[in-house]
């Protein structure tokens, strides 16, 4: 276990004029033990930033260090982490034992404690009865926890998480989620996890890294980004449905952007006259499509509000405790 | 024990008789030891020794059919005379112990003999009696000329045989011995005997007449093709076809394997061409010696050559194949045994070579012989299935043939 | 399939059984032959019904008693010849076409390309296309009559390479990438993950190695000059000499039979693993 | 083509590709520029005189019209191989692909083919269709149908054909059979509830999903009517009658290693070569744009 | 456009001693135009139900009716349905235009109209610019446009989509679904979704077939199956986090099962004391997971309520309007 830094990491892909550079200067101190999410839209770098930590990207410039030492130059082997893949990259040919003793053997660990080793990493995870098994054989969700068990095994410094959750269903997933913190709370091993779902990110992290485009746009705890978010890229990209952002609302300066959460609008109150659009029924609440003007913005309103029907003309307000003002120009959080 | 290697195309009965020879030189000495291997048919295995040759791997002993002599005779030190062998090994070796038609082809210019005549065949005529009898025709007269030829086969057509004739080697025995028994020429510079730039005459008009009366034939159902080479024998054997002109050398097939009477005669001729009869022209294969073996290994051909020209395994080998005998001792010891008058028509072969030979009988030299055989089969199956006209193709392989000598006379200029 | 109406499928069975007859029939007239007597077989035309001479015909296939026209070496031989030949060829190629395709597929280094392109313009040219040259060159190197001579040349080229190239292209990155994390080299990768993943390849080139080994022609005919480096299938061809009749076609067809036999277990044994490793990886 | 990943050595790669690369030298690389080199020159059979004639081979080669014949037989020779073994084949996995019942049983019999040697199959064929003995020239002469593949170059050609087809079917049936098997079910589904019936079904959906199937099994079967039956050719009809089925392959061992014609067999085989060439290019850039998508 | 019947409709697998029910004899009349959603767990029949319809499975038994026209019988090609399949089925040698096109050829429809009829589709999807691209040069979410417009253009009695969302990201999953509606909307096709996603259920359909392995546990609108659960397998499929099923807690009489939605536990209020075992944070809301007796409970629980953390003891109150009781014999509802 170990604290691991980024220090203005940057990434080029290709080399000479035809180099791409996707990871423009990333700097972050995760303190040992943490559980770290990364989270971001498709192609902003998250597996690039993890693949460089694990050591199978080349470091364009700048440092990763884990512990005290700098591991730009080692080989993953050497780096003492342990990864899971999206696709969990088991070895088919192997069994769920052999799959989790594999890295073990290569490190000449003695036999009698891979087979400790394994078993223990079996019953923390429930793969007991499995271990014969090949991983075709398995569930999604058992080949997911074997994956696991392969990082387990190793006892690294660092977990690395490549969207593991990904190709498991969605009942699946909020199981594997628990798992994963639970295993976290038990081991507490400093684990990177990527991922582009935002309920995965909020449930899962203790401190959130949002990823725009090769950018770090913040790094803080669940409550500070969706309490708080630094950009309006942040402040959209967490939280479902997301954020409205208004540029044209009554009441909104020219060169500024309102942000208000769908929660925190309020119907038949003495606000903004809103079009209702559409409205979807969500087990115990609605959302209601409407427009404020030009302006698209969604209502999250709970049974005990009523029921507006497409067509109708509804009064919203906004909680005001609860605006984000952010600079048009930057994106940037103003207050 | 030296093991000499033998590479043959002795198939069937013939095979037989040259595994059972090998066997008894084996067992008549304890140093040499022939090993007789089946290569393939005469043209096959001819090639595949050349190839092997080249690649350093050559047999001591190749049996190579007359057709592929002029090209060993070219041959730059590929093969060792066996004059030459015999010599060496001090076996005494007389060469005019041989019958002079079948020593003669086989004999350089400087009067070395260049090969072992070993199976010398020609020409001749079989059919069967039990078919003949059925179709109404003399049993003990077999057809002597062409138009008689001709006239049988109607016959037995009408009785219902569905292969009166057929040819095997059809250049060998349609065209070669053909010009030889009418005493034409089949190429200049006395069929190649001569002299390298010898040149194709097979389109003269006697030529085309015989092709045209074959084609005929064809047309009526009396001559059956049957395939390239000795593949036709088989069906002379199997009672299919009542007449074929092949090597004499198929008389131990038929005496073994026939299940009918069968008679011997020479070959048809058209009795207005003057001077045919002539004689026929030598066929079969003789044996090479090749380059480059230890002295000890020449030995031992030489030894294994002295014992297959005794008479007595000479006229044996003739009873038993219906090659020539190639001596005039073992001719004469088989004359003596009276298995010609058991078996009439078995000296047929014999009185066919030993006439008197004039430049245009003596035999047939070629070089690239075998592509010009080869070329021969393909114009005549043309005219056999009535796509080109007999003249056509007998142009067709003189102009080809003639490239062919040309390219050969090139290549082995210096 | 969709439809639900029985004429297709008895359409479809009909189809099978008439594609199934011409087909097999040709294997089942040599399989009558060769219980015949020679003698039966001439009879034109030939009984269709087996006859009872089966043992006799294939002991003399087998131990060379046989007294018909052109070879009559035992045939036992030959198939040893062909069997050693063709799993040779076979195994020889796979070898060296893992380790080629393995280079090519996970290394980067200079002339990757131009190896490549080296490797696989052999991919079709086939040995009858440089018979000639080849004979001499393995006649220099002292190499005819021997089963070197007889294998190595066929291994010379790329269809092997070419098919494992394509398997490996489809294995997934983060399998390597596991690997690494879990600290094999290369070797040790290739061993541990990749040859074991390529078994359906491995095995479907087994399949068309073996066969194609086992069926050569051309070369052997050359590269072979005493009879008992043989393989079977020109000790067929060595049987039918001077036409039909003076063939000992029971002898033959028994021969046919038994060369058959080897390739034909290969086949059926491993025609699911045959298809599914050709099919996996795009051809 | 790269991967993402790849193992950084300096000699191992060569170490790797040195078997391979030896082996491909010496009995590739080495025979193939022997064959340009023999091309330009003339030699005797015993390869005792070489001299060398520039382009004569090859303007010889293209002078002689039975090359170009050789070349007509041939490309006839394979458009009938090609055509007929994938259609036939074609046709009977279209239908075992509909089978479930007894599917093992046919699929089964149906490859037992790809085991048997060409140079075998053509005597099996040979065997059947001889004149004298074959029985089902037997059976055609029953119907009124002389065959004589002696003679008839139209009867030799299909003798070479039936058993070139023959000896390929199953190996262009399993390709199909897997390639039908690989369209997924919900095409088939959807093109039914479109309207479509099995008939068109399968001439708008089917065989056009098989197309990269059935490009693949075109240039094998060309190469295999190319190369391969060389054995059938040899042990049919020797290129008979006349020189009516001698095809490019068939000449080259003919002109090489029967008629020892050295310099025009290497021209020929120089000749095959860049006809193969540009055929394993066409393939090769097929394959390679089709992994990729 | 036509109404559509199941009767008493049976399916086996197999024959004989092999045969396998799948089906147990389902029965519903859907109204023409009517948006009908068949929800529920992998294998319990969704897809079989829907291949029936459209002919691709035969019926064991009962019959379905479409319009007037029972068609059992019928080919599918004469049922006059259109189908939507899971993996789009998408015709992949043809053009987009072509495989929209494809049913009208063989139907003979004449090339104008064809034309007019899938330009019209493709105006309504927006897929106006993608006509010439093969399905493989388009985004899932233009290859499920592809497969819906290859449905529409057929104008089609019946539309049957099989789970036609599941390969699509979350995003665009919700805006499709927004896609569909609206296209019920304007075309008013009678329809048949079948998805194994009860959000997806709820917000597209106008009534909801529940199914639960091969019978129909209920048929009614989202609302309906919301608030008044037939079983207790729909009381726990429909909704999420599912409605809390309580055989032991206090006040549940023994042979009852008592259901309560986590919405409708109150915080804080003079109920049962419940040990907290995590607390899950879900943008705006909380879900409590903890433990009344030895029954899990999860509670949902907005900003305004207060947040407990793992390990305290909280009392929790049902809203005693929102209590259901079902028989716990057969699960079905009580009351
Ligand atoms: N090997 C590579 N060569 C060149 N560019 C690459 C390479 N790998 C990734 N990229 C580019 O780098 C950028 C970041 O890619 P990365 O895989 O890190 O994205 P990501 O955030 O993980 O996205 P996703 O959620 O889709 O996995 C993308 O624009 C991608 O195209
Ligand atoms: N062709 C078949 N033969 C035999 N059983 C089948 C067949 N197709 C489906 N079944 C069985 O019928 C049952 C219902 O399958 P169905 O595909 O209708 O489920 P589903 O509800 O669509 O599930 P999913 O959500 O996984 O698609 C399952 O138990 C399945 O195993
Ligand atoms: O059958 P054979 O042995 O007499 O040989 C015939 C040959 O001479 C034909 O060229
Ligand atoms: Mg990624
Ligand atoms: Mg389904």
């Amino acid at each position: 276990m170990a604290a691991l830094s980024f220090r203005n990491v940057i990434k080029r892909y290709g080399h000479g004029a035809k180099a791409n550079q996707v990871i423009h200067g990333v700097s972050a101190e995760i303190a040992d033990r943490e559980f770290i999410v990364i989270v971001g839209p498709s192609g902003c770098g998250k597996s690039t930033l993890l693949r460089m930590v694990a050591g199978l990207e080349e470091v364009s410039a700048g440092e990763i260090a884990i512990g005290k030492r700098v591991v730009n130059q080692l080989e993953p082997a050497e780096r003492d982490i342990a990864m899971v893949f999206q696709n969990y990259a088991l070895y088919p040919h192997m069994s769920v034992f052999q799959n989790m003793a594999y890295g073990l053997k290569i490190a000449k660990v003695p036999v009698d404690e891979i087979k400790t080793r394994v078993d223990k990493a079996a019953k923390i995870l429930e793969l007991g009865h499995l271990l014969e098994r090949k991983p075709r054989e398995l569930s999604g969700g058992q080949r997911q926890r074997v994956a696991m068990g392969r990082a387990i095994v190793r006892q690294p410094q660092v977990f690395l998480f490549d969207e593991p959750l990904s190709n498991l269903d969605a009942k699946l997933r909020a199981q594997t989620r628990l798992e994963i913190q639970k295993l976290h709370r038990e081991l507490g091993i400093t684990s990177l996890f990527v991922t582009h779902d935002q309920v995965e990110a909020m449930t899962l992290a203790q401190r959130i890294i949002v990823m725009n485009a090769g950018v770090m746009d913040q790094f803080g705890t669940p409550e500070e980004v969706y309490a708080r978010p630094a950009t309006t890229f942040v402040a959209s990209f967490i939280g479902s449905p997301p954020m409205n952002l208004l540029k044209q609302a009554p009441g909104v300066r020219p060169g500024m952007i309102l942000g208000i959460r769908p929660e925190h609008l309020t119907l038949d109150a003495d606000g903004w006259s809103v079009q209702v659009e559409y409205v979807e029924l969500l087990g115990a609440e609605r959302l209601i499509y409407g427009r404020v003007g030009d302006e698209q913005l969604v209502v999250r309103a709970d049974e005990s509000q009523p029921a507006p029907v497409a067509g109708d003309t509804v009064k919203i307000a906004a909680r005001q405790d609860k605006l984000h003002w952010f600079d048009a120009g930057s994106g940037k959080r103003a207050a | 024990q030296t093991e000499i290697q033998w590479w043959h195309s002795m198939t069937a009965v013939n095979g037989e008789w040259v595994n059972d020879l090998a066997k008894q030189f084996n067992e008549s000495q304890k140093e040499y030891k022939i090993v007789p291997t089946y290569k393939g048919s005469y043209d096959e295995s001819m090639t595949a020794s050349i190839a092997a040759f080249r690649a350093g791997n050559a047999p001591h002993i190749l049996q190579v059919f007359e057709v592929g002599t002029a090209t060993m005779m070219a041959s730059k030190g590929a093969v060792i005379p066996v004059g030459q062998v015999m010599k060496d090994a001090g076996a005494k070796f007389d060469p005019s112990a041989y019958i002079s038609a079948v020593a003669g082809y086989y004999t350089a210019p400087n009067g070395q003999m260049l090969s072992f005549p070993f199976n010398s065949s020609t020409t001749v005529y079989y059919y069967n009696k039990d078919a003949f009898k059925a179709a109404g025709l003399d049993t003990e007269k077999a057809p002597a000329t062409w138009p008689e030829v001709v006239a049988a086969a109607a016959k037995l057509k009408a009785a219902g045989h569905k292969c009166p004739f057929t040819t095997a080697w059809q250049g060998w025995t349609q065209l070669e011995s053909f010009s030889a028994w009418h005493n034409v020429e089949f190429a200049t510079k006395s069929n190649g005997l001569a002299g390298m730039d010898a040149r194709m005459k097979i389109n003269s008009p006697l030529h085309v007449r015989h092709i045209e009366n074959l084609s005929n034939m064809a047309k009526q159902g009396l001559f059956v093709y049957k395939g390239r080479g000795n593949v036709p024998e088989a069906s002379f054997v199997s009672g299919e076809c009542a007449m074929i002109n092949t090597s004499s050398g198929f008389y131990g097939n038929v005496a073994k394997n026939a299940k009918f009477a069968y008679g011997l005669a020479p070959l048809p001729y058209y009795p207005d061409v003057p001077g045919a009869p002539q004689n026929t022209v030598i066929g079969g294969a003789s044996l090479w010696v090749m380059s480059g073996k230890k002295p000890a290994e020449y030995k031992g051909v030489a030894e294994f050559f002295k014992f297959i020209s005794t008479p007595e395994v000479q006229s044996a080998s003739h009873k038993r194949t219906g090659y020539l005998p190639i001596t005039t001792a073992a001719y004469q010891l088989t004359e003596k045994s009276g298995f010609y008058k058991q078996n009439p028509g078995t000296d047929v072969a014999v009185t066919q070579m030993i006439r008197k030979v004039t430049d245009k009988s003596r035999g047939i030299r070629l070089g690239n012989y075998v592509q010009i055989r080869a070329l021969e089969d393909e114009e005549l199956e043309q005219v056999w299935s009535g796509k080109k006209a007999p003249k056509e193709a007998l142009d067709s392989i003189v102009k080809r043939g003639d490239e062919l000598l040309e390219r050969f006379q090139k290549a082995n200029k210096s | 399939m969709v439809e639900r109406r029985t004429t297709l499928g008895i359409l479809a069975h009909a189809v099978m059984i008439v594609g199934v007859l011409i087909v097999a029939f040709p294997l089942y007239l040599a399989f009558v032959a060769s219980s015949h007597t020679a003698q039966e077989v001439l009879q034109a035309p030939m009984s269709l019904i087996p006859g009872g001479h089966l043992w006799e015909t294939y002991k003399a296939a087998l131990f060379g008693r046989a007294s018909g026209a052109g070879s009559t070496a035992p045939v036992a031989r030959m198939m040893w010849v062909s069997l050693v030949s063709a799993l040779v060829i076979t195994f020889g190629k796979i070898a060296i076409s893992l380790l080629s395709a393995f280079a090519v597929v996970y290394f980067r280094f200079p002339f990757k390309s131009l190896c490549f392109w080296a490797i696989f313009i052999t991919l079709m040219l086939p040995v009858e296309v440089r018979i000639g040259p080849t004979y001499q060159v393995v006649s220099n190197l002292g190499m005819l009559n021997t089963y070197a001579g007889l294998t190595i040349p066929l291994i010379a080229s790329a269809t092997a390479t070419f098919l494992f190239r394509q398997f490996f292209l489809t294995v997934p990155d983060e399998l390597v990438e596991a690997a690494r994390m879990d600290g094999a080299g290369p070797m040790r990768f290739f061993w541990d993950v990749l040859v074991p993943l390529s078994k359906t390849s491995i095995a479907a080139l087994f399949v068309i190695q073996f066969i194609y080994g086992w069926n050569q022609y051309l070369w052997p005919l050359l590269a072979t000059t005493s009879e008992d480096m043989y393989p079977v299938v020109i000790g067929i061809k060595r049987m039918i000499a001077g036409g039909e009749g003076q063939n000992e076609w029971n002898i033959v067809m028994a021969t046919a039979i038994l060369a058959m036999l080897p390739p034909a277990l290969v086949v059926i044994l491993m025609q699911k693993w045959f298809v599914k490793g050709l099919v996996d990886t795009e051809k | 083509m790269e991967k993402r990943v790849v193992f950084r050595s300096g000699w191992l790669p060569w170490a790797l590709l040195a078997p391979q690369l030896i082996v491909i030298t010496v009995f590739f690389f080495w025979p193939a520029s022997q064959a340009l080199m023999q091309s330009l020159q003339m030699q005797d059979a015993f390869g005792s005189s070489t001299e060398w004639v520039g382009l004569q081979n090859f303007r010889q080669l293209f002078d002689d019209p039975g090359y170009i014949e050789s070349f007509k037989t041939t490309a006839l020779f394979s458009v009938l191989v090609a055509f007929f073994g994938i259609s036939l084949s074609l046709l009977l996995a279209v239908f075992a692909d509909r089978v479930v019942r007894g599917a093992m049983v046919y699929k089964t019999l149906l490859i037992l083919p790809y085991a048997v040697a060409p140079a075998v199959a053509a005597v099996l064929w040979v065997f059947m269709f001889s004149p004298s003995l074959g029985v089902v020239s037997y059976a055609l002469g029953k119907f009124g149908f002389e065959w004589n593949h002696l003679l008839n170059s139209g009867h030799a050609m299909t003798l070479i054909v039936l058993a070139s087809v023959w000896k390929q079917i199953s190996y262009n049936f399993l390709f199909f059979l897997a390639g039908l098997q690989s369209i997924p079910k919900s095409l088939i589904e959807a093109a039914s509830i479109d309207g479509a019936r099995p008939w068109r079904r399968f001439w708008t959906v089917q065989f056009p999903l098989l197309s990269p199937t059935t490009f693949f099994l075109l240039v094998i079967n060309v190469v295999y009517a190319f190369f391969d039956t060389f054995a059938i050719v040899d042990a049919a009809t020797q290129g008979g009658p006349g020189k009516d089925t001698a095809i490019l392959v068939y000449k080259v061992y003919y002109d090489g290693f029967k008629a020892m014609d050295l310099g025009g067999s290497a021209a020929q085989s120089v000749v095959l070569m860049a006809i193969v060439i540009v055929l394993t290019v066409i393939q090769f850039r097929y394959v390679e744009k089709k992994v990729n998508y």
